[in-house]
């Protein structure tokens, strides 16, 4: 069986629920791969460890994709399992924020390490300097919970709809005392999770075959998921080192991410990935990036697998 | 000793020629670092340490370019002297934020009450029986294990960067000042006993000074720990400036001559803190035998 | 008596707690000094001299008897300032100048700032160290600091001056000027000297009365009163008398010792 | 009893200051709650609420205590995982965990321990490394290592460096430096004369350092091995950070994205333990070498 | 000449560069030490008596004139290790037992296992500490210390004693005794001895040649030849010859003695 090794953006956790599944299915190994999972956390860079060799492909966002292609790491996106972006901005409501235009005077959590750039795009796009004022907004570097909120150290926090969102729920405060601001509702989504690999490495037929093989097992993987969620989300604890995630937390997750995931069907939809481009283009005085890339995705590989 | 080194040059540039060339880079760096501390003179002696770094830097930078690695894996020592060059603001922003506030401040805090705290528990047996132990168990938590629990306390800003560096310099300080406050000798005291001196006398006039090696041991190693707590603890969370916050930010962006030259900074800035209490320890302790010696 | 007791010790024992249970340092011992005496305490090592020193300055609290200095107790002597202590090393504070070294007693004891000054002059000057004031002991060499040490027991004027082996780590050359000139310095201040000593012709050379201990626990031997004159040439060491008192000490002490150490 | 009177005095003065702080601490939480809900509670009602939520800012000692039990003893008794039911130690509990840690540590402690007294003797016995090491040293722990240390692992596991080595290698990176200044210190702590003696003898130079100064080094070697392994613990701590696999470093972010504010006490505690295991051990070797060279340590 | 030179020193001097300037440490010192005799040095602090062993040691080099021990340089003899050196202070190494110690050097210069046992036996006889070869330094008084210093340096059998005040830290009585022992020590043994000493009488009782040194810089002042005999009794310390030897030696230190320290 060929050998491949996928490093994930993040923590095993329900995100990654159609890798986990395809892998404890035995899709994978129906197609003639040995998968290895690796899991992420705050502080690992996918792409370093693709550049390192250290993966073969990689989970990770459009926007830091982007970003780290132009800093003269070319990866290429060849999936795209999520349909719809997760990302929202939470708000206490006794702040009195009704709409963006609140934000202006506010603190604000957000979290940094590549994933600050669809937050970025959007203040620009909606105008406000991001370095405090009374015009501007005060932003906080948000570390990995939700306790900005609940401490009131800030007014909003960035959350996705599949956990930190029910971790602030969890923790006591009803839905009615929230606001919450999709990023998808904005108009500003950008495109979540997709499957990267090294461009060089995309000329290499065997290569490219594995990936094919790849994308469609972790594709099949995804729809059983969206089909089982709760025994997805049992895949995923099973295959937790840390032993650190509760079940009904993934379960639900699970069931948050398959809303994502439902229509795709690993094809990249071109207008999305046009219109996140054109969003962080427009990124006013600091544009996320600074030209339009060239060959950051290729369809190449989904075509064959879903053919 | 010599052959056997040339032997290994050999060794390397028959196994692959760049690994050759960089074994006879340090091989020629060291042997001119011998000759110069065989001769002795004190110029020499300073230069020896100069052309020791030199040397790893020259090595790094060849290894960067000799096997070609990605610059989002490490940059040489000239890329990130160019990007040092071209964003000395945002570093000098940086820094004020860690190490001016954070660092600086938790460390004289922590220093400080490390002190009081050693004067306390050398006048009370009790809590030098009960504090001690007990001081070097909750001394033995591991940072990373604080830090989010301080900046849950303390909020985003520098305060909660100061109160993790307090934290982390304590016990040294303590530690060391308990040490010293009894090195003062037996007769020492009895002279004392002799006068008659109070208790705060004896504190001003003997202990304090006599302790006055010991405690610099405890700030010099609380420099070090300064440094590295205030950047650790914006891990956990941080306003948009800090050196901590940019190396993990520019990390995730593969701004990874950033994340050098800031850890440049922290070396530079760690270095010069470690040597400016090491001055004023010269200039306190002058008396102290290990002073006087050099 | 006509003469005031300066010193009178009576039964006078003392027992240390150890971990390896106790050990009677000092028993039954019986002394009385008068004013203006020159007193050397000499014996085997280990025979209680220090800590005999060492409870006349109320630095240890015998166990046992009764001591009185001055007519009060120990421990109110010192609170008093009654003595001077020179330890057998100099004991100089490596931070302060000798100058600084001298006036610390004065400081803790309150003496004004000009007073000070006066007063550090003068006992520089009888120490013969005059312009060394602003050195630091390290600058100095042994017998400097042993005599820098007996001017900072001198510059608070207490009447009795206590004195551990104060010349022990000096040579023999540098240690006979210091007595001579340690004697110069009694026979004009008319203090009160307890001395203990190892060597037995400084013993006689100095004292006017010796006490010759023994070990196991410390006893006092043997009280000799010198019958030398108060005047004492260094060559007064050649005379018979000398010769015949250096006798009587070294058969005291060889009385005490034994040699399985 | 002397010696433990004390000692629980104190650990009773600061779970009594712990209880207090848990309750000021906590109480905005019961306020902003209770506003929330539109009611009004008195302290009758704060107080004990304080002590039972369920994402304290500073949990109760006894939350902390229950939540130890909970993830050892309990886990491993009853849980799906644990010893019990499966055989094997439980990846929810802390045990296992604990285990991962320690070993990388030693490890690491190791390699640590092993450089620093290389480095040690090169810089007593070659001028040239005397001179050039040193300031390099002290250098290089004034670079942020902890907050590089996921970067590092990273391109280690990325050029195939893998399991308990690059945790191994920061934690030797953290101990390194004590062993140095440490055995520095006591190689060279031998005086002039015992030097001579054995120049008189005519000694080789590796004589003097296996007759000489590494007797004459041993106290100040285990004052620096006490440093040094609980250095390296840290170490090993840290690197686990980004590993995501077992390990109590995963383990305390592994409560931190997740809030669990008691669960991360728990974890520092059995740290704690774990530290102050270690140099305790390192204290009992100590203790033994050096009564058997006849020194009272 | 009959006998044989062990120690020929011609024009000897040795000059420290110190960081404060050079010191002068000896200059122009002639001496010649014969087989079996007892040399003792004597002079004020810092005259360079150690300076001087340590030259003959080969632990200095002579920066001025030639030394030769046993017909070759001073380096030469050490190489062969021609000779045992004890320092002022015991120097035991803590962590050895006394018995260790004294086998320390047997190892370095490599002797059988068998062979170092038998002489490690033999030389705690000789300095009558038979029976505490299992024991730790600490465990021992400061005169057994001393004792079995002098054994360590014997166990190798060197030719030649290099002392260097080895008996400054005791006490008198102790001292006495050790002086005894030595003494009888070189009687059995036939050892050529340098004996560095502040002490007047333990140089004159001790030695068949008497070296005073006087300082700044380090110079020979006089060479004393002893009409004592060979075999001495303590009480040898009150006869006229020894008091004439004593007040030579006194007046040469006296000449070289300045009091500004
Ligand atoms: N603090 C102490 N605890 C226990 N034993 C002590 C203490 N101080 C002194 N001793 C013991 O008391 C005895 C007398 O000691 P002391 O120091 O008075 O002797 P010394 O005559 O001054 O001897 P030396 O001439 O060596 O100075 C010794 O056996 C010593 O071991
Ligand atoms: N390593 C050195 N560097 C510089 N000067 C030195 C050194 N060793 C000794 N001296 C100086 O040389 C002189 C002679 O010293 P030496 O130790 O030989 O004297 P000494 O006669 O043995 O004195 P003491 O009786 O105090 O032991 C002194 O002035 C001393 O300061
Ligand atoms: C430092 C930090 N960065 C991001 C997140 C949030 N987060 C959780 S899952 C996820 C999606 C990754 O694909 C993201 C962004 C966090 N909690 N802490
Ligand atoms: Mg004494
Ligand atoms: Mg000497």
């Amino acid at each position: 069986a060929d050998d491949v090794t996928l490093q994930l953006k993040w923590v095993t956790q329900a995100q990654f629920g159609g890798y986990y599944a395809a892998l404890e299915n035995g899709f994978y190994e129906e197609e003639g791969l040995n998968v290895t999972i690796k899991p992420g956390g705050p502080d690992v860079a996918p792409v370093q460890v693709l550049m390192g060799g250290g993966a073969d492909v990689m989970v990770d966002w459009l926007p830091s994709a982007l970003a780290a292609r132009e800093q003269g790491a070319p990866v290429v996106n060849i999936a795209q399992p999520f349909k719809s972006s997760g990302m929202m901005l939470t708000c206490l409501k006794e702040t009195g924020i009704t709409s963006p235009a609140d934000f202006k005077g506010k603190t604000l959590g957000v979290w940094f390490f590549g994933n600050e750039y669809p937050f970025l795009s959007w203040m620009s796009t909606l105008g406000i300097p991001t370095t405090g004022g009374a015009d501007g907004v005060e932003v906080l570097k948000q570390g990995f919970n939700v306790d900005p909120l609940l401490q009131k150290q800030a007014a909003c926090i960035s959350t996705m709809t599949y956990n930190e969102y029910w971790q602030v729920i969890d923790a006591g405060i009803a839905e009615a005392d929230l606001v919450t601001f999709k990023y998808e509702d904005q108009g500003v989504a950008t495109l979540e999770d997709g499957l990267y690999v090294l461009e060089a490495n995309l000329a290499d037929p065997a290569f490219e075959d594995k990936m094919v093989r790849f994308v469609r097992a972790s594709m099949k993987g995804w729809k059983w998921a969206e089909e089982n969620s709760d025994a997805a989300a049992m895949m995923v604890l099973d295959n937790d080192e840390t032993g650190a995630q509760t079940e009904s937390h993934q379960k639900r997750m699970m069931a948050e991410v398959a809303k994502l995931t439902a229509g795709s069907n690993g094809a990249l939809d071109i207008a999305a990935y046009d219109r996140t481009v054109a969003t962080l283009l427009a990124g006013g005085s600091d544009p996320v990036i600074s030209k339009t890339p060239e060959g950051a995705y290729t369809t190449a590989i989904t075509d064959k697998a879903l053919k | 000793m010599r052959m056997a080194a040339v032997l290994g040059v050999i060794a390397g540039f028959v196994l692959d020629w760049r690994l050759g060339l960089l074994l006879a880079v340090w091989l020629g760096a060291w042997l001119v670092n011998h000759g110069l501390s065989q001769g002795g003179g004190v110029w020499a002696m300073r230069l020896v340490p100069v052309i020791f770094g030199l040397c790893l830097l020259v090595l790094w930078q060849m290894a960067v370019t000799l096997f070609a690695v990605p610059s989002v894996i490490l940059p040489g020592p000239v890329a990130i002297t160019v990007r040092f060059a071209s964003g000395l603001d945002m570093l000098w922003g940086d820094f004020v934020q860690t190490f001016v506030k954070g660092a600086l401040s938790g460390y004289f805090i922590g220093c400080g009450a490390a002190i009081f705290a050693a004067i306390a528990v050398d006048r009370s047996l009790f809590l030098q029986r009960g504090l001690l132990p007990v001081a070097s168990f909750l001394a033995a938590l591991p940072v990373v294990g604080i830090a989010p629990i301080l900046v849950m306390w303390f909020g985003f800003d520098w305060q909660s960067k100061a109160a993790v560096v307090v934290v982390m310099v304590f016990f040294p300080v303590l530690v060391n000042t308990v040490e010293g406050l009894r090195a003062a000798d037996a007769m020492q005291r009895d002279l004392m006993a002799t006068y008659s001196a109070s208790y705060w006398q004896g504190l001003v006039k003997l202990r304090l000074p006599a302790a006055m090696p010991f405690i610099f041991n405890g700030l010099k190693i609380a420099t070090t720990l300064a440094m590295i707590g205030a950047i650790v603890a914006e891990f956990f969370g941080s306003p948009t400036q800090g050196m901590g916050f940019r190396i993990s930010t520019e990390v995730g962006r593969l701004g990874l001559d950033m994340v050098w030259a800031q850890i440049a900074v922290a070396a530079l800035a760690g270095s010069a803190f470690y040597g400016v209490v090491a001055m004023i320890e010269k200039g306190v302790t002058f008396w102290h035998p290990s002073q006087r010696g050099r | 008596m006509s003469v005031d007791a300066v010193i009178e010790a009576k039964g006078v024992g003392l027992t240390f707690q150890t971990s390896d249970g106790p050990v009677r340092a000092l028993t039954e011992v019986d002394l009385r000094v008068e004013k203006g005496d020159f007193v050397s305490f000499i014996g085997p090592s280990g025979c209680g001299k220090t800590t005999f020193l060492r409870c006349l300055a109320a630095l240890e609290t015998p166990t046992a008897g009764s001591l009185t200095v001055n007519g009060m107790s120990a421990e109110a002597a010192r609170q008093a300032r009654a003595y001077g202590y020179v330890f057998q090393a100099a004991g100089l504070y490596p931070w302060r100048t000798i100058g600084g070294n001298i006036r610390l007693p004065l400081e803790i004891m309150g003496f004004s700032k000009a007073e000070q000054a006066e007063r550090v002059e003068r006992v520089l000057e009888l120490v013969d160290l005059k312009g060394f004031g602003r050195k630091y002991p390290w600058q100095l060499s042994g017998g400097m600091q042993q005599r820098a040490s007996i001017a900072r027991a001198l510059a608070f004027d207490a009447d009795i001056l206590l004195m551990d082996e104060p010349f022990g780590a000096l040579d023999e050359i540098v240690r006979d000027h210091l007595n001579e000139q340690l004697l110069a310095l009694w026979a004009r201040t008319q203090k009160t000297i307890c001395f203990v000593t190892h060597s037995i012709p400084e013993a006689v050379y100095l004292s006017t009365k010796i006490v010759v201990m023994s070990p196991r626990p410390g006893r006092i031997a043997d009280v000799i009163e010198s019958p030398l004159p108060r005047t004492r040439p260094l060559d007064i060491r050649d005379s018979p008398e000398f010769i015949a008192v250096a006798h009587r000490v070294r058969d005291g002490l060889r009385a005490g010792h034994s040699y399985d150490d | 009893m002397k010696r433990v009177a004390p000692v629980l005095v104190v650990v009773g003065c600061i779970l009594a200051l712990w209880y207090v702080m848990a309750v000021v601490m906590n109480t905005q939480w019961e306020r902003d709650q209770a506003g929330r809900a539109g009611v009004s509670v008195g302290w009758a009602q704060i107080v004990p609420a304080t002590m039972r939520q369920e994402r304290p800012v500073l949990p109760a000692p006894h939350q902390v205590v229950a939540e130890l039990w909970q993830l050892t003893w309990v886990e491993e008794t009853e849980g799906r995982r644990g010893l019990v039911n499966s055989g094997s130690l439980s990846n929810r509990g802390l045990l296992i965990h604990a285990w991962v840690t320690v070993s990388a540590t030693m490890l690491g402690f190791a390699m640590g321990a092993g450089f620093g007294i290389f480095l040690a003797v090169g810089i007593v016995y070659n001028r040239a490394m005397d001179a050039s090491v040193m300031p390099w040293a002290i250098a290089s722990q004034t670079i942020p290592i902890v907050a590089i240390a996921p970067m590092i692992i990273v391109v280690l596991n990325s050029v195939g460096v893998a399991g308990l080595l690059p945790k191994a290698i920061i934690a030797a990176y953290l101990s390194f430096f004590p062993v140095v200044v440490g055995m520095v210190k006591g190689l060279r702590s031998p005086d002039a004369m015992q030097l001579d003696l054995l120049r008189t003898y005519n000694a080789s130079a590796g004589q003097g350092l296996w007759k000489l100064r590494f007797p004459a080094s041993m106290p100040y070697f285990f004052a620096s091995l006490k440093v040094g392994i609980a250095a390296s613990l840290v170490g090993t701590i840290v690197a686990e950070l980004p590993l995501g696999g077992a390990g109590l470093g995963t383990r305390l972010l592994a409560g931190s994205y997740y809030g669990q504010t008691i669960q991360i006490w728990a974890t520092l505690i059995v740290a704690a333990i774990l530290a102050a295991g270690l140099v305790g051990a390192v204290g009992f070797v100590q203790v033994r070498v050096l009564g058997r060279m006849g020194m009272r340590a």
